[in-house]
């Protein structure tokens, strides 16, 4: 299964990227992914990070699915 | 009853947004005489000084799509919390250089306790609730990520 | 050090104020870089029915130096609760039609929170102590003369 | 003594004049002025009414000097 994850923020110039592909043989959840994401980018672990997945906030934990869009968001800060 | 589809409106705007493109809005209201009150709230890129750098712009990105749901939302909210007229809610993308205006948030009502408190609450959640991140350029280029409180 | 002496500025405007205006005085802070957040009150006349009548104006009198005075005070109140960089005020003398600007009220300050709290609180100080009278015109041009609340 | 009264608003739209002059043989207060404004004029007397000698509001009682001036000002209503 293949998933779409775009940084954004502080989170892309952090990881000096922002937007990768990730192929996993097993299922994930997204807060399994966010780890994941921690692990493989451990210069972003000190920003407090959230998740959308296909454009809607992760509020609980849910497994994804093959193909989703996975945003990294860092602290808002418009305005 | 028919139910009319309410579709989030873009608040984003490349740029700077103009005093100029205000005052338009503002006469853009003066149709609407159940109005009494306007309450305007304007961000503006301020000339911070930071260990001796001065904030010279700041460069806005954002999830465009989650960011109108976000401020969708925040206005479907605000229609319900207080008696509105109208709303109108703009935010730049892009960079914003100081003394210009990133943020215009413009509430009409009836009654000016509703339109004092609906702008205040908007600008809250907007900044609480919308995915858009503020880079502060500095005047020797280097940069840092605005922290909002 | 020396005391820089303070007159009141005058504060009416004969007629209603135009948005084009609002929009030129927006254009202007933009030099102001220490500005973080704007916040705008505007008064527009509003076409109430009362018993089967409309408002159509509202023809404002004032003592003129009594208001002035009253709104200098106030000001200088303002600026000593609330860290503002600056402050324009301006109310509409004569006939105002519905629709149309009698009063704005335009704080600037390098946070928000100033700004909103010293809008609010110039709002309802001028409408308390500012010795202005409104006269509701209505379209049967009989009158009534407004009460604030 | 001769003091100069100008209504402001309601009031002057209720005695229908906008500024009077009056004498007085004896010497009057600022409140004795504003209870003879009101025998003379009883149809103000259900409106609140303000006063202001030489555009200062009265907020305690005093007397009066020759040539003071006086605004007479119902509820404010501005905004």
């Amino acid at each position: 299964m293949k998933v779409k994850i775009t940084f954004y923020g502080q989170a892309a110039d952090v990881v000096k990227s922002n937007s990768i592909e990730w192929d996993f043989d097993d299922s994930i959840s997204a807060f399994g992914l966010k780890k994941s994401i921690q692990v493989k980018y451990p210069q972003i672990s000190s920003i407090e990070l959230k998740l959308a997945v296909n454009n809607k906030m992760v509020v609980k934990d849910f497994d994804l699915n093959d193909c989703d869009e996975i945003s990294v968001l860092p602290p808002f800060s418009g305005g | 009853m028919e139910q009319k589809l309410r579709k989030p409106k873009p608040i984003f705007k490349q740029g700077a947004i103009s005093a100029e493109s205000i005052g338009v809005s503002i006469a853009n209201h003066q149709t609407k005489t159940e109005i009494g009150a306007h309450n305007i709230f304007m961000g503006q890129v301020r000339a911070d000084e930071i260990e001796g750098k001065k904030v010279v712009a700041i460069e806005y990105t954002a999830n465009e799509e989650l960011a109108n749901e976000a401020v969708f939302a925040i206005r479907e909210k605000a229609f319900e919390k207080y008696d509105l007229t109208c709303m109108h809610i703009y935010h730049s993308l892009g960079e914003v250089k100081v003394g210009e205006i990133c943020l215009f948030i413009f509430v009409s009502s009836p009654r000016r306790n509703a339109a004092n408190e609906a702008c205040r609450y908007i600008l809250e959640a907007i900044k609480k609730d919308a995915p858009i991140f503020g880079k502060e350029i500095f005047d020797d280029s280097t940069h840092q990520w605005k922290v909002n409180n």
